[in-house]
């Protein structure tokens, strides 16, 4: 499907991150907006708030983050596109209801424009390290999709991708900035409605009476849609293809199982990764969101030196790039991680070099982008 | 013995067809008062001539929690003290629709209090149906921000000494423009005022004391279920209107039921499509919300 | 072109953000560079001392801070002296003649003043005065086609004040001219 | 025939009557319709069902008038009462 | 010109010894009604004759937040809206000492409306201070569950069209002891009444209405934190003993202020005790606390 | 210090886990607990309730899961040593406030009994997959301190050892049960109080206005009192050492660096494994609370038929041996990580392998222990 | 000795926990064993079905489940139904005669049956039928000395209760003494 | 001495005057002490401090009654007025 005209605000226009996100989100066809204003976010809620009545899309600013997470999984049943967004402490809160849209499998996006932390830690500057947060932040065991732009072109982009994918998948899906780009400003460019290519939410096409929430033996069923007469159950607790609670060991494998495989089985569709002069490369710089911008300055002078850097832009950083990254490990010398945070989605690359070449990671506690000339002392580091 | 009249056969419940049948037998307890606010939910539903088709109920977690898994209707369970906010979600997203919240006492004023006064606060037009057993009853029968005081529990196991919660009180302070409560003996008054508030345009609320016969009456040592809904024959007293000041609950005394409070108030999308209105104008297309196809 | 830095600095209600914005989106919507905007956040913002980064350039900005500015627009003595020193050498300091005081321009800095906050008193209003650095700064700067900055101007104000802000833009625009032309007639 | 049917408000004048259906299994004999019945029509029998439950049995069957409370307030939907309209159909023929 | 009778050099302002003077100046906005908040809980504080030693104030995040950042008390800025929870524990541990919780209108009643209804209802001896401007401050001007309908902000850009809450009639209905409210201005009985909600046994809430010069005032053209001064000043009228009913706070009209609730009720403490007390004889050693070394 | 007798009681009981670590938060001197309901933790809650009146302690059921993370943190700088216990949902809820706990540097003990996730998922059965979350469940970056107790005879001691570590590192400390150790009943012997060794809370003995809540250039600093003239404040923002906030990445990196410090400089300290078999062994089998008890059966039967296995139990989960499982990744063949979930500390121990040997996760997603028929194919395939 | 793994099923409200407990306690506490006790926990057990089991060993157990018990002690006919299938060959069942309804003893199992209902209404407290139960349970499966599990009975019932119970244990007992002395005469 | 003290309600008769003490760098010109001194005593001055704020100055110094209310009114503790007991020196003399 291609967007509707009436959301997409066609043609160059000088924006920060944030409110690149919220036009995202409106050319998505989002028309439910639940939020909490939490700084470095806000803009993209109060974007939203100003451009939402003219177009019928309704933003609610709630108690609290609790409330928006579980408002935006309600609006989503409901059949609305549906958004939240935050920063690290409303992350947390949010965790517990993520959760639950992880389990109903609720198509919804939520957005984390990362500050310093932990705690209240440095809400007005950067960071990166809520990442193995959004891996791993709520209880259970589940898998996510995460993205992480590196501009405002790319927070409109990708939060247009992250819509698509939770309604392919069928679950919420985590866009992943921070403060850096969601406060910097620059050319965005709003493609026309029709270049625009939406996933819409896909329904049963079977009667009431004969579907479930979760048909049997699918990996991603069609939604259910509300007040047609499927009178449909779903639950939080372990259940059934039907959406019943069962309590039992077996339930919980099938279930979970399932819930993993929707991204285990579709880690390459999900992979986005943008290689550069990694062919010949002899240390490759791998990094996410503002951080795979620092760097290139550093690997374009390390390149002027003759050194053999390549680099690599995760797009997607969860699921974790696996498969590519240990190819990469049988042929580099070593791996450098950059991101802004003490070595989190380093972990995973590390792992995944299983030893077969060298890792380094090239982090520090947030509050400001890398220096690149951090970034070239581990490059030089890595060579040596 | 009278077989003549009387078909022992397993034959239809007039309301099977708002159950889930094939999860009958429910998990309550014998004598547990919850199947019974069910059923006048049902027939409150029957009465109002509505479509069935159009009516959800949310629940969060908690004995009175599982409701929304016996309902047949499109029934969420949702996660402790979240059915409000996604309720809330939900009526927005299908403002066609009746959106039912069914919530304990401890899932709707406890750990959900504050999504309780804030959506009461927007007046938000959903219905909430609250079952107060004045205990955590799910978890094991833990002391509840409505536990009367003296009574006890599993974690107030000499007694309770924190003043409840007077839940209609907070309703109407919040900005419900609907508040009864009942007992689970009143039980077509109950679904009289279930109808009403599902009816009413707003924030409604309903509160209906009912036995808890396995936690709250075990420790008590007041009997069984049966025993509670002597307790509240012989105890309660209807005042509609009653000064919400004045129905405070305490340990097996007078319970004040009734419907206290039915006031006008502009919704939240009323109040959200007037002052755009008046904002737009014409421009302004009035949110309804559509069939969620958009 | 290699990259400017530019630096706007001043007070909390001076407009120094939506300078910075201007000068971004006229680089990077009507002039075809690339523009990037960056400002300090935060509590101790509050109504005190604010200041807005811009990195224009031919390639893609990937650092995205300023770190030592070709042009730092002073419109408060605060924000001068917190940030005379980052100057790169061969810099232009472009200040408000009234509330700045600069010391001196060693390593070769270009210092133009204008009495701007005057200008806008004398249009009436004192809020547009962003809008009359801005003008003088695009004379002095000579950073890009002065159109591409109206043209931001214009998109960017309030609806109902554009007159009022070119205005301002045209007269900060016209005192940097004559005085460019006044110092080239001097040297 | 119709036209010959009994106006309205002379069935109404009639006590109705009630035939009772217990759904045993499900029943989990809380007693609650045995204590309420206004007419004492039942009683908890002593057999048990398979979940260990006296269920009700009924007593007095030509006292039942229909009034349902049994029915709701049986919190386990195991038993219900229906109109039996004997006379109404005599005056129908 | 008066240089004689007025020494302008830096000596001592006489609530230096209150504030820590190696964080002022204070972050806040020329105008903003906050220092004077903080000025008067000073007041309160030397007009008390308590020990500074044994007072403790609590915030979580906001401009108001901030208060405890500057007071030189023992002080915790802790996260949004868990201030109450935070200060409970520590009363709890301390009952000796005198807990105060500084707090906006969206950290107290918004993301904290729930602890702050229950400890309202647990009645627990701490005193809360309000201070409500009308808006989310700290984060830009959002709208807060205190913007008064029609009013402005960042994320009801044409205008709010929720109800707001009235702080002092929620904390009543869920059991506060001792509820007043004032503006910035009424600095002295401002002062009296943090005294008073300080020496109360029990849960006692003061509302500040306060300005917001950067934010509120601005995004809704009102002027500066002066003008709304002095709209204060011409437009609040004192009711003590107030129907709380009647005291909701509509946009640019009538605030009413006083001392609207002042009974007694034992504290959390007192209850436990007596319970305990009447449970275990002898056996029980009333809790109280002690200095913390246990 | 010695155990305070009023609180100990000693003697042999049939205690289940809950109950077990209730008295062992009671043992180690214990007076404030604040808490929320939730299967299957809450009997340590109904336990302590029971208990505390006539041992001078307080417990209060609060409102939610976030008041009761609030609270201990406030009764802890009241001078009380604090505890609250939760499961999977209310875990995700106390996510925020663990992380000012943290940044607070606030002792205190906090109890996951783990349930099936995610979300409701399996009340009443057990899982070991908030393992993760434990580590990395709030936002920014941070270290933590967490143990697994194996039976209630475990949960008593490491209850005690929690509160010891909690006091000694000056932060809250995680002790991370299941269902099943949970609730499952068995002997516990209560030593006698001289026995039972406690750390006591450290107090500066500086004079007000010369201590800072953290102090300048030690890693970890003794407490202010409250109440006694320091007047000190500290935050949640980043800061310094007097408590104060500063807000950039100088101050940042400071701030957290020491934070990180406080554990990664103590690994040594805090690791508590129990080894067996493991000098000659070909397969080493890594578990942790439950799981390490029901891999033995197979192990013995592995050890009977001649295959060389060992085990690792792991008493402190986290911070992570690295240096131990590096070592032996060195010397065997493979090392098994063995948990109720899909592999989570799996990735930790895979990650520190790092190739040098194979590595197995024997896991699945919770509801009931592992069946030593399952562990016992996993080291034979690891042997093939 | 090798573990001895025990069911004990019946309704809610007859006190099955209970009863594991005190096996469990008398072999742990009282006569130097190990045992672990598990229960099943669920709202699915609200008022009806429940279990608990018990391993018994002289080593410590290490996997906690019982899944082939050598003796299932059943107080209701739904929990023998369900359960009767996992006993292992040559085990016990110690069942309530007016409750459960044995269908054959294959496998060799060995079936003992106590009208323990009947005992415990005689002692005038319906509720002390599973101490009634424990007592012939400790009479027909010489587990371990009946003075472990006496001792475990009387520090594990309410206080006030202790004679009562130990009245209703004894009576249990002598019943399966009896009936085991019986069944050796018989055979 | 203390003996000849006058007693306290005659001092209260007195009006009292004050000295007031301005922390110039401190203020930000917010213009309440102006606005709200009963008196008059002050107005904003055209100076700027540091930080861009007209702090107050006094005007009419003798008219200050050391009411404090602009001290007390001052968000940035930027005022403050010191009793100034002359007459009282007087008596004691
Ligand atoms: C976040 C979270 N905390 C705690 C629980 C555990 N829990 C489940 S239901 C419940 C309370 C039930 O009480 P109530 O809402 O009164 O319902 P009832 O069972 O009495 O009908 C609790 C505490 C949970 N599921 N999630
Ligand atoms: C969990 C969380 N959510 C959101 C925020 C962002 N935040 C900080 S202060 C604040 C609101 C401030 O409003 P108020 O409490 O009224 O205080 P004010 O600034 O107006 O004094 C918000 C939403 C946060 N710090 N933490
Ligand atoms: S435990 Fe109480 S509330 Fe829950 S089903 Fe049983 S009787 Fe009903
Ligand atoms: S329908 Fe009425 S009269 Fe008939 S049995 Fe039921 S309760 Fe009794
Ligand atoms: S009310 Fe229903 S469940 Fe209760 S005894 Fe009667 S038929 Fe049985
Ligand atoms: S933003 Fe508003 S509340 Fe915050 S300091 Fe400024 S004036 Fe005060
Ligand atoms: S003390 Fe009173 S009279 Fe004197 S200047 Fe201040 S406000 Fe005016
Ligand atoms: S009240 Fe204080 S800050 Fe305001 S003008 Fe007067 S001295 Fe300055
Ligand atoms: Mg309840
Ligand atoms: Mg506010």
């Amino acid at each position: 499907m291609k967007a509707d005209p009436q959301n997409v605000l066609t043609g160059a226009h000088y924006l920060d991150g944030n409110y690149a996100i919220a036009e995202g989100a409106i050319a998505a066809g989002c028309k439910f907006f639940a939020g909490y204003p939490i700084t470095p976010s806000t803009e993209i809620a109060e974007r939203v708030s100003r451009r939402f009545p003219l177009i019928g899309g309704i933003f609610v600013q709630m108690e609290d983050e609790l409330a928006s997470m579980a408002a935006i999984l309600g609006a989503s049943w409901g059949g609305k596109k549906s958004m939240s967004c935050t920063s690290g402490p409303g992350f947390s809160l949010m965790m517990e209801n993520f959760g639950l849209g992880i389990m109903l499998e609720t198509p919804c996006v939520l957005v984390n424009v990362q500050r310093g932390g932990p705690s209240t830690g440095l809400p007005t500057l950067p960071g990166q390290a809520d990442m193995m947060q959004a891996r791993w932040g709520s209880h259970g065991d589940y898998e996510v999709i995460a993205l992480a732009p590196d501009s405002p072109q790319e927070g409109f982009e990708l939060t247009i991708h992250a819509f698509n994918l939770s309604e392919k998948y069928r679950m919420p899906v985590l866009l992943m900035t921070d403060e850096c780009v969601g406060h910097m400003t620059e050319k965005v460019i709003i493609p026309p409605p029709e270049e625009i290519e939406l996933i819409e939410r896909r329904y049963t096409d079977k009667k009431p009476g004969e579907a479930w929430p979760y048909q049997e033996n699918e990996l991603i069923s069609p939604m259910l849609p509300v007040g047609e007469g499927y009178k449909f159950h779903i639950t939080g607790l372990t259940h059934d293809y039907r959406g019943y609670p069962v309590i039992n060991a077996e339930a919980q494998a099938e279930n979970v199982d399932r819930l993993m495989a929707k991204v285990k089985e579709n880690v390459d569709d999900l992979t986005w990764l943008e290689e550069k002069d990694v062919e010949d490369a002899e240390v490759v710089v791998v990094s996410y969101g503002i951080s795979s911008r620092v760097v290139q300055p550093a690997i374009a002078k390390a390149r002027e030196e003759g050194i053999k850097v390549g680099q690599i832009k995760m797009v997607t950083v969860w699921p974790f790039p696996e498969k590519r990254i240990r190819e990469l490990a049988g042929k580099v010398k070593a791996l450098i991680m950059v991101e802004m945070n003490y070595g989190q989605v380093y972990l995973e690359m590390d792992r995944c070099a299983a030893g077969r070449c060298e890792t380094y990671i090239c982090g520090h506690a947030g509050g400001t982008v890398h220096d690149p000339g951090s970034v070239y002392s581990t490059i030089k580091d890595a060579v040596k | 013995m009278s077989v003549e009249t009387t078909k022992q056969v397993s034959d239809e419940h007039p309301m099977e067809h708002l159950l889930r049948m094939d999860r009958i037998p429910h998990i309550w307890c014998s004598t547990c008062g919850l199947g019974t606010t069910v059923r006048a939910l049902a027939e409150a539903l029957e009465q109002l001539e509505i479509d069935h088709d159009k009516v959800a109920v949310v629940s969060g977690i908690g004995c009175t929690g599982r409701v929304a898994g016996y309902l047949k209707l499109d029934s969420f369970h949702t996660t402790h003290g979240r059915a409000v906010p996604f309720a809330m979600g939900l009526h927005i997203a299908r403002p066609d629709m009746k959106v039912i919240v069914f919530s304990g006492d401890g899932d709707l004023v406890s750990i959900g209090g504050n999504h309780f006064i804030h959506t009461a606060r927007r007046n938000i037009d959903i219905t909430v149906i609250c079952v107060n057993n004045f205990i955590y009853a799910m978890t094991g029968g833990q002391v509840a921000p409505t536990t009367p005081i003296r009574a006890r529990s599993k974690t107030t196991p000499y007694g309770n000494y924190e003043t409840p919660f007077n839940i209609p009180l907070l309703a109407a302070s919040s900005g419900a423009v609907y508040v009864a409560r009942w007992t689970a003996l009143h039980v077509r008054r109950m679904a009289m005022s279930f109808a009403e508030a599902i009816s009413k345009r707003g924030f409604s609320l309903v509160e209906v004391i009912a036995p808890c016969s396995t936690l709250y009456a075990r420790l008590n040592k007041l009997g069984t279920g049966l025993s509670l809904m002597k307790f509240y024959h012989d105890n309660s007293e209807i005042r509609h209107g009653a000064d919400l000041n004045d129905i405070a609950i305490d340990y097996q005394s007078k319970i004040v039921v009734g419907k206290f409070l039915d006031v006008e108030k502009p919704t939240y999308l009323d109040a959200l499509n007037h002052h755009n209105a008046g904002i737009f104008g014409d421009k302004y297309k009035p949110y309804g919300g559509g069939n969620g196809s958009d | 072109m290699a990259a400017t830095e530019i630096r706007i600095t001043g007070l909390g209600g001076q407009g120094v953000i939506l300078c910075g914005y201007i000068i971004g989106k006229a680089a990077s919507i009507y002039n075809e560079q690339h523009a990037t905007l960056t400002q300090s956040f935060g509590p101790e913002a509050r109504g005190s001392a604010c200041s807005a980064q811009v990195i224009v350039s031919d390639q893609r900005v990937l650092y995205p801070y300023v770190t030592a500015p070709q042009i730092l627009v002073a419109m408060s003595n605060d924000g001068y002296k917190k940030y005379k020193d980052t100057l790169a050498a061969e810099s232009i300091l472009v200040y408000e003649k009234d509330l700045v005081k600069p010391e001196g321009g060693g390593d070769g800095v270009r210092m133009f003043g204008i009495p701007a906050t005057r200008f806008a008193e004398e249009l009436g209003r004192k809020i547009v005065l962003n809008i009359v650095m801005l003008g003088f700064f695009g004379a002095v700067t000579d950073l890009m086609p002065v159109e591409a900055l109206r043209k931001a101007v214009e998109t960017s104000v309030p609806a109902g004040t554009e007159e009022l802000n070119l205005k301002a833009f045209d007269e900060g625009y016209e005192y940097g001219v004559k005085l460019l032309e006044e110092s080239k007639a001097s040297t | 025939m119709a036209f010959w049917r009994t106006p309205l408000d002379i069935d109404k004048l009639k006590i109705p009557k009630g035939e009772l259906h217990i759904i045993k299994e499900r029943c989990k004999g809380c007693g609650f319709c045995v204590e309420y019945c206004p007419k004492g029509v039942l009683q908890l029998s002593d057999e048990f069902n398979s979940k260990g439950y006296h269920p009700p049995e009924v007593v007095k069957p030509e006292e039942c008038v229909n009034c349902d409370l049994c029915e709701v307030l049986c919190p386990d939907f195991a038993i219900y009462c229906v109109r039996i309209e004997e006379e109404e159909e005599e005056v129908d023929n």
